[in-house]
């Protein structure tokens, strides 16, 4: 199989579950099973609610943290199989964005540090070397190089998120993972920070994870988007198919939800009954049977196996012939 | 909670027999020799009868190897006979079983007066954070922990008993001989007590739950008193455990000074008198005192606070 | 349906509240709420909507304080009332949600005491009665096994759960007007339909005027029938929810419509708003939006928008816009 | 010149509570340090006809019960206790910071059992662990610090975990980590930077306690031993000639309170400011 | 006839439990304070910490005429009458013996109304008729022979009255004890004086323990032992002697000498024995207490190692005699309550020289005299031992650095309890120590202490001086049947022992008990055997 044929990013029935301290077995079923490419130059958008392990999973990506079953293949190589060396060339290549852009960055650093501090890691020449390409990519992120005296306190939300972006694009990663870069930014801060991540995405080549609640801000963003609830990944479909024919009830719960001001109220609270469950206690057979208005018992034994349902639609759902209507 | 409390309890079975054995040790890491020390608490005679004490020495058992004679005390200690002193030739349980009730006494008048004192002072200076009133309480505070109680006594006796003849000077027979002391020890657990009531109140009038009640048509004084003391003391119940624990043994000099026959007196006459067995028994009793106390206090902990279950493991 | 006439619920004029005595967050806010009616705060952060919810009902945490103007509810004037007064008001006449749900619950407290607590102040129910009515709103808000859960701690409810239990806890006191400050902000988004479900259900059950506050504008148009935007502590627009979802006339509103709803520009990018939003110690002088305005007029020093804060310009009935750019 | 005094000002309302602790201690300081320059009097000469007199000519706080005098004899004494209290900070803050931290990093079973030995000791008086080794390797310098180290360690220990596993939780840690920074430049400019406040504010709250303790023991006798004396010694020397020269008593009480009281104010101060910066990082009000 | 010298313990030479820090023991003073305190109690009163339970003070007699005294030590030993806890039943007025010593120093009838020698070795004592314990057990020859028999048996039987001096103890008839020595003794009768040889009722040994409480036979009887704290004595109405003036009375515990001292000064004890020679001055300056000073027989010195280079050189101890100012160190340290030592013994011992003068300070003769002595300057650096028990050695050991260092002498302080030094002390490592010692150690007579401090084989030989000639007369002294010939031999002894130098003696030291003036009666016993008296009273 040629490299350029090969995703970028394979992983194969991942499951990592954290236990609960003191209570014998319990356990956090975080990610529960989970297998998804994503391709070269790909954005994958990862939807669920909180609680359901897209953290989880974007940190199993990365190596972040190491999964309890499955394996992580990037470029080819087996990540959970990489020695310590190895490991920190591979930093290089993959990267994370944050949620909080203010916590993600030392409170006693300067910005300036905080910026040359991977690039020193990585022994990327020289001060002035450094120095030269923080002020390119500043210019690439939209940044005064001014600005990077000050120390994060002094700085707005919109700013720090392109300096954590323009950290992480420092040392020319191939596949950037972005937690829910935009939440905690203001409607009109985010659309500047989704913009730049699709125009630093194309001039850069890069594979993005973009992880959100919010589908609709993955509309404008992503190649296909994967739907996750309670540890599993229960829809995968090109973009524009989950919004226009989603075939798992709760990808159109989700959907609605995040279209109020189209669907309406009423609408929107008849596709989704009560909350997400625990991840501790999953109810048996589908995990989402107890909130979906179609749940038989079927629903409530049997788990859904995620079936291909056309090409590169896949949905784990007994009734997703029937939802379409 | 049968759970953690049974974890507890293996911890304290643990931990007690790690104990014993470096207790058990104790003479040998000294110096001092069992058989004379007994013999020159009963014989005021300066020149001993090296026969005499090699004779006791063998009564003792002292010339068993090292190992046998710790299992051998060790089954003593864990029927609770921890042998007996060497200065009075009493039973050694019997000695620290009263002090303890003596000490506990003692601590408890002065947390619980410093837990009434600090709880209002503590949520008045966090109702005025910043302002002056909080000034002068935390100065004061940081002044309590700052006066030495082996100063601050004499001085009391000095001014109460002495000059002005209104408390009696030392002694432990009633109410009256406990004013000073508890006065003395109490400082400084009132100065911690305030200041974590006052951080923990900090905490809580900042709570948004606060907040909630006030928009439902309480007064901060209402919301304090119905939602906020019962949040804000569970840190200070921490500390309260750790004081307990702590002044059971620890309040040496107060005890001294005012003669009170007390845990931390005992403990520092069986040093100047090398009574090593008292000094065993005493690390034993202080160290299962305060795991004791620490589990009581999570318990309590768990009863007052319902986010923490208190199970196998609480932190 | 509302006569014009009738006391408003919530009635506030010119109303400034600062830090200390130099910052400004909110600067004359005019607001009316009558019975029966939603209206929607809508801001970014930093617009001064949480601070002015809070200033309704005379709860702002110090250092902020109103500084100008005056706020009535149900007739009744809250700015200068006596602290009695406001606590008969609280939670009697005005109920209150806010963001964070679970942490606006006593954690060592059960629910169902803090639901009958208003009753228990404002109604002079007995501990029972209290609990036993704080069960049957619990009920009503569509909690399951409402009396189990009345003897739970917040801790042992969901997000969603936490946030019925307040809304009911604000209901309690049967009050007339209910603010709501971003109250689905914190919950997963298939259980915000639910909750605000439940609100538009409980106001018209009750005739609640709501005033909801939100930087949400599909929560907006779904739920509002009159919208406020404010900007950096200023209101710049007003009026029906149609005519300003549809048809906004300040600039800024219209932006902020086309960034929350992800609108495409040209190039295919989103639409969105150069700068960044001032923080409440930035004095901009004139139209606080200026420096960000694509049309403000002349950017140059000196023109009106850089200059005089905009007057209210109507321009249809009850369609207020700050902006000099508004033609009536 | 307006702007000087504004700004000292500022600092004054900012950190009184720290500057008045630091101008206090330096005080006390440098008295320990120039006793020799200080004291007209040697501190251990006799002068058995000034027995107890009064402050006046040239014993400005007059004599002990030899007639030594009693400021030469402050100034001096003060250095034990101070060096003994210090000396134990530094080797509590040191192997506590280093232990704490490494649970807190390592965590599992080695963690488990080292709280669990910290939860025993942090409740055992220092006092009587001094007793205690007292009784078995007798009295002196290496006792006292020994003793007051062997539990010293245990709250410092508590708070390097808890801001190791604090600090391991936070974003910018994981994003250190991610972007392929060495454990070692984690630690040096990451974990201890922002440990430092709350140690050392930690370290300075500690100290008067730790002056209270071996004055304590030397008050029982158990601590510096004759003929040196220290603060706690000369109390309990004084203690029998109180009503007759309440001086004897009130000097070394005093001295002790007032070297207690400047560096906690100081470790106040701190730790204010550790708060404060602590709310501004973390976004609380 | 005896002087009055006095011993407060008779087996403890050191008379260490009169001392600060060990004293800090296990004392705790109940308190009955007939002070208005109410008001002020009620300050407090809100803890309710009363109802806790655990505060046991002893009952609160209301009695006009109550006394309450405050004692040193509280009982260590469980009431065994070898021990020293006899020494606090006697002086709570509980247990009596066969004789009693006086204030003065003489022998008087007490249980025994008379004594009359049967041969060499036997004493026969005539038992008073009438005399009846508390709990009404009369008293006879068969219960006194069982007690001191069970005193011969005990594990550390008492110096006085051991197996090694006294060989049996037999009930002649019902009135009549005999008491057998080993060797030829006239001070048998002063034996059974002591109170180790007192008296409880049989049915206070029936049990494990020794009950004191109600079976006394003295002139109170004990009501209530508060462990660790006090005696709450009642008067003993069917006493031998006569009731007692005083209605009930109360012993207090009290380790600490200065809060002994308070509790006088404050009122809080109307009695209080033992007091420190620094509180001595400043209670007699107290307007209504009363101070009472004895002499005991008790010298402080400071022993030299006559064995140690360069103290084996005589020059150089006399040096340091010379050296030092007792007379100074009596009057400030002791404060007065003690007098320059004028040799081992006390002035107004009857062995004592009559021309025995302290040596005063004379440091040019003591500079010439370290010349004489050719020894290297260089070997002048020595350590000087000090135990903390008594709290003013520390500081009599600091005067003497400094005097000593005066004629060149460095002397270095090592300080520390008895116990961490006596290691040293007996294995002859040290080079000096200061040394509180009585001299009387069992009887009335300085033949023990002359044995085992001077004698070559001597059990507590520190000086480790070795002289034929004086173990000789050691020898000599112990089998004399005159006191006149024992006497001659002891000042002869004590002559030597002061002009060599073997020890500086340095004070004679005094016992003051102080007791508030409208205490009647009250006499400080130089043995410290007695304080609750029949004759002690109240105004």
């Amino acid at each position: 199989m040629s490299s350029a044929a090969r995703p970028l990013v394979e992983a194969r029935n991942l499951v990592k579950h954290f236990p609960l301290r003191g209570s014998g077995r319990l356990a956090v079923r975080s990610v529960d099973g989970v297998t998804l490419t994503i391709g070269r130059a790909e954005v994958l958008g990862l939807v669920g609610e909180s609680g359901c392990g897209k953290s989880t999973l974007a940190r199993l990506l990365i190596n972040q943290i190491r999964p309890d079953r499955g394996e992580v293949i990037m470029d080819g190589r087996d990540l959970l199989a990489m020695r310590q060396g190895e490991l920190r060339r591979f930093r290089r290549t993959v990267q994370l964005i944050f949620q909080n852009p203010l916590a993600a960055l030392d409170p006693r650093m300067r910005l300036i540090d905080s910026l040359m501090a991977p690039l020193a890691a990585h022994d990327t020449g020289t001060r002035e070397e450094c120095l030269e390409m923080i002020h390119a990519m500043l210019g690439e992120v939209g940044i005064d190089p001014g600005l990077v005296e000050r120390y994060p306190g002094q700085c707005s939300g919109g700013q720090l998120q392109r300096i954590v972006i323009a950290r992480a694009l420092l040392l020319r990663p191939q596949f950037v993972v972005c937690d829910e870069p935009t939440s905690s930014l203001d409607a009109s801060i985010r659309a500047q920070i989704l913009n730049l991540l699709n125009d630093l995405r194309r001039r850069f080549d890069l594979s993005l994870l973009m992880i959100s609640h919010d589908l609709r801000a993955l509309r404008h963003i992503c190649d296909r988007v994967a739907v996750m609830y309670l540890g599993r990944i229960v829809e995968m479909a090109p973009v524009e198919e989950i919004f226009q024919s989603p075939r798992h009830p709760y990808t159109r719960a989700l959907n609605a939800a995040s279209l109020l001001d189209e669907i309406g109220l009423d609408a929107a609270g008849r596709l989704v009954q009560g909350e997400p469950p625990s991840p501790v206690h999953p109810p048996p057979g589908c995990h989402f049977h107890p909130r979906c208005p179609l749940a038989d018992e079927t629903c409530r034994r049997q788990v859904p196996a995620l079936e291909r349902i056309a090409e590169n639609h896949e949905v784990s759902c007994h009734h997703w012939r029937t939802s379409t209507s | 909670m049968e759970r953690f409390l049974l974890k507890r309890a293996i911890v304290l079975v643990v931990t007690l027999t790690l104990v014993s054995f470096l207790a058990f040790l104790v003479p040998w890491l000294g110096d001092t020799d069992p058989a004379r020390a007994i013999i020159r608490s009963r014989v005021a005679d300066l020149a001993l009868d090296s026969a005499a004490v090699e004779a006791l020495r063998i009564r003792l058992g002292l010339d068993q190897p090292l190992l046998h004679q710790f299992f051998a005390w060790l089954g003593r200690v864990f029927q609770g006979d921890l042998g007996l002193s060497f200065t009075s030739r009493l039973p050694v349980a019997d000695q620290i079983l009263r002090a303890i009730g003596v000490s506990a006494t003692l601590a408890l008048s002065a947390l619980l007066l410093a837990l009434a004192i600090a709880l209002p002072v503590g949520t008045l200076a966090a109702v005025h954070q910043g302002r002056r009133f909080d000034g002068i309480v935390t100065f004061i505070a940081q002044g309590f922990v700052s006066i030495p109680e082996y100063w601050l006594a004499p001085v009391l006796v000095l001014l109460f008993a002495v000059e002005l003849g209104w408390l009696p000077s030392a002694g432990w027979s009633g109410f009256e001989t406990l004013i000073l002391p508890a006065a003395v020890l109490c400082l400084r657990p009132l100065a911690y007590f305030s200041q974590v009531m006052r951080a923990s109140m900090i905490d809580v009038l900042h709570a948004n739950y606060i907040l909630a009640a006030r928009s439902r048509g309480l007064g901060l004084a209402g919301a304090l008193v119905r939602h906020g003391l019962r949040n804000g003391i569970q840190p200070v119940l921490t500390v309260f455990a750790l004081w307990l624990a702590g002044l059971l043994g620890g309040s040496v000099v107060v005890e001294v000074i005012f003669a009170i026959p007390g845990m931390g007196r005992l403990i520092y006459s069986a040093v100047i008198n090398n009574d090593m067995p008292m000094l065993q028994g005493s690390i034993i009793c202080i160290v299962g005192l305060a795991i004791i106390i620490n589990t009581a206090a999570d318990v309590l902990y768990g009863v007052l606070n319902p986010t923490v279950t208190v199970s196998g493991d609480a932190r | 349906m509302i006569s014009p006439d009738e006391t408003p619920c919530l009635k506030v004029e010119n109303l400034d509240i600062s830090i200390g005595d130099t910052i400004a967050v909110a600067r004359g806010i005019n607001l009316e709420i009558r019975r029966g009616e939603t209206v929607a705060l809508v801001g970014e952060s930093g617009s001064g909507k949480t601070v002015t919810a809070l200033s309704l009902i005379d709860l702002l945490p110090p250092p902020l304080r109103v500084t100008r103007g005056t706020v009535s509810i149900c007739g009744q004037k809250i700015t200068d009332a006596t602290p009695d007064v406001l606590n008969r008001i609280r939670g009697n006449r005005v109920g209150m949600i806010f963001q964070q749900p679970s942490s606006m619950l006593d954690p060592s407290c059960r629910v169902g005491r803090q639901v009958g607590e208003a009753l228990r102040l404002h109604k002079r129910a007995s501990r029972g009665e209290a609990f036993e009515r704080a069960i049957e709103l619990l009920r009503e808000v569509g909690i399951p096994e409402a009396g189990r859960r009345a003897r739970s701690f917040a801790h042992q409810l969901s997000g969603g759960m936490a946030q019925r239990v307040m809304i009911a806890a604000a209901l309690s006191g049967d009050p007339d007007l209910l603010i709501a400050d971003e109250p689905t902000t914190a919950l997963d988004v298939t259980v915000q339909a639910q909750i605000l479900g439940l609100l538009e259900r409980e106001r018209k059950q009750r005739t609640l005027s709501i005033l909801l506050i939100t930087h949400d504008l599909s929560i907006v148009s779904a739920m509002a029938d009159r919208v406020v935007v404010m900007y950096a502590g200023s209101i710049v627009e007003e009026g029906p929810v149609a005519a300003i979802m549809q048809a906004p006339q300040h600039p800024y509103t219209k932006a902020l419509i086309d960034c929350s709803l992800m609108r495409k520009a040209g190039g295919g990018d989103l639409e969105s708003i150069p700068g960044t939003i001032p923080s409440p110690a930035q004095s901009i002088p004139g139209c606080r939006f200026h420096p960000r305005c694509p049309h403000a007029l002349a950017r140059r020093e000196g023109s009106v928008c850089a200059s005089d804060e905009p007057t209210a310009t109507r321009t249809a009935e009850g369609h207020l816009v700050h902006c000099w750019a508004a033609e009536p | 010149m307006t702007m000087v005094t504004r700004t000292v000002r500022w600092i004054m309302r900012q950190h009184w509570t720290f500057i008045a602790g630091l101008l206090s201690g330096t005080i006390v300081a440098l008295l320990l340090i120039t006793a020799p320059v200080m004291s007209l009097h040697d501190p251990v000469a006799q002068d058995l006809s000034m027995r107890l007199q009064g402050p006046g000519g040239d014993h400005w706080l007059g004599n002990d019960q030899l007639g030594r005098d009693l400021w030469a004899r402050l100034l001096y004494g003060g250095r034990f206790s101070v060096v003994v209290a210090a000396l134990t900070l530094v080797l509590s803050v040191t192997i506590g910071t280093l232990i704490g931290a490494w649970c807190g990093r390592v965590g599992g079973a080695i963690d488990e059992f080292v709280m669990r030995v910290v939860d025993v000791l942090i409740s055992f008086p220092e006092i009587i662990v001094a007793l205690f080794l007292i009784a078995i390797i007798g009295p002196g310098f290496g006792t006292l610090v020994l003793a007051l180290t062997l539990v010293g360690w245990t709250p410092f220990a508590r708070l390097a975990r808890g801001i190791a596993l604090d600090i391991s939780a936070r974003d910018y840690i994981v994003a250190a980590e991610v972007l392929g920074c060495t454990r070692t430049f984690i630690l040096l400019r990451h974990v201890i930077p922002n440990a430092l406040r709350p140690i050392s504010a930690m370290t300075f709250l500690r100290f008067g306690h730790k002056l209270i303790t071996v004055g304590a023991l030397s008050y029982l006798g158990l601590g510096i031993q004759p003929p040196d004396s220290d603060w706690g010694a000369m109390l309990a020397d004084a203690r029998q000639f109180a009503v007759r020269q309440p001086l004897l008593v009130f000097a070394p009480g005093i001295a002790i309170m007032v070297t207690a009281l400047s560096v906690t104010l100081m470790g106040q101060g701190l730790e204010i400011d550790a708060d404060r910066s602590r709310r501004l990082r973390t976004g609380e009000s | 006839m005896l002087t009055g010298s006095a011993l407060w313990r008779l087996n403890d030479p050191f008379n260490f439990r009169d001392a600060i820090t060990k004293n800090l023991e296990e004392g705790h003073a109940p308190m009955i304070i007939r002070r208005p305190v109410s008001g002020r109690v009620a300050i407090l009163g809100a803890a309710g910490l009363l109802s806790l339970g655990l505060l046991q003070g002893p009952g609160q007699a209301d009695g006009h005429l109550h006394l309450v005294a405050t004692d040193a030590f509280p009982p260590q030993a469980g009431w065994a009458m070898e021990t020293d806890d006899a020494y606090i039943l006697a002086r709570a007025g509980c247990v009596e013996s066969l004789t009693r010593r006086t204030a003065d120093g003489a022998l008087e009838p007490a249980l025994a109304e008379s004594w009359t020698r049967h041969s060499p070795t036997e004493w026969d004592f005539t038992i008073r008729q009438g005399v009846t314990f508390s709990d009404g057990t009369p008293f006879d020859a068969t219960v006194a022979a069982e007690a001191l028999n069970r005193m011969l048996s005990a594990t550390a039987p008492p110096r006085a009255f051991a197996p090694k001096r006294i060989a049996s103890v037999s009930a002649v008839d019902d009135m009549t004890v005999r008491i057998e020595s080993v060797n030829p003794s006239v001070l048998t009768p002063m034996r059974v004086s002591s109170p180790n040889t007192g008296f409880l009722a049989p049915a206070a040994f029936a049990g494990d323990a020794v009950d004191p409480v109600g079976h006394c036979i003295g002139p109170f009887d004990i009501v209530e032992h508060v462990p660790q704290q006090a005696l709450m004595l009642k008067r003993h109405d069917a006493y031998w002697g006569g009731p007692a003036q005083l209605e009930s009375g109360e012993m207090r515990f009290i380790p600490e000498g200065s809060g002994r001292a308070t509790q006088l000064r404050t009122g809080e004890a109307h009695v209080s024995a033992r007091l420190p020679v620094t509180e001595v001055l400043g209670l007699q300056s107290e307007a209504d207490v009363v101070v009472q000073t004895v002499a005991q027989a008790r010298t402080n010195s400071l022993y030299l190692n006559n064995q140690k280079a360069p103290l084996d050189n005589m020059a150089v101890r006399q040096a340091i005699q010379s050296a030092i100012d007792s007379a100074a160190i009596a009057q400030a340290i002791y404060e007065g309550s003690a007098q320059a030592a004028v040799g081992p013994f006390g002035p107004n011992d009857p062995w004592a020289p009559e021309d025995a003068m302290a040596v005063s300070q004379d440091v040019e003769r003591a500079r010439a005299l370290i010349a004489e002595s050719g020894v290297d300057a260089e070997s002048l650096n020595l350590v000087l031992y000090a135990y903390v028990e008594r709290a003013e050695l520390p500081d009599l050991a600091a005067v003497i650095q400094a005097q000593l260092g005066a004629i060149g002498i460095n002397v270095e302080l090592k300080v520390a309890n008895y116990g961490a030094l006596e290691p040293d002390l007996l294995s002859g490592e040290f080079d000096m120590l200061v040394l509180s010692r009585g001299y009387l150690s069992d009887v009335a007579d300085p033949i023990g202490f002359l044995t085992a401090d001077y004698t070559c084989e001597g059990g507590y030989n520190l000086s480790r001086f070795c002289d034929p000639d004086i173990d000789a007369m050691v020898d000599q002294a112990s089998s004399a049947e005159s006191e006149a010939e024992r006497y001659a031999l002891y000042k002869d002894i004590a002559r030597e022992l002061q002009s060599r130098a073997v020890t500086v003696f340095l004070v004679h030291q005094q016992g003051s008990d102080g007791h508030r003036s409208n205490v009647a009666n009250y006499a400080v016993h130089p043995d410290g055997h007695y304080l609750f008296t029949k004759d002690l009273a109240l105004n």
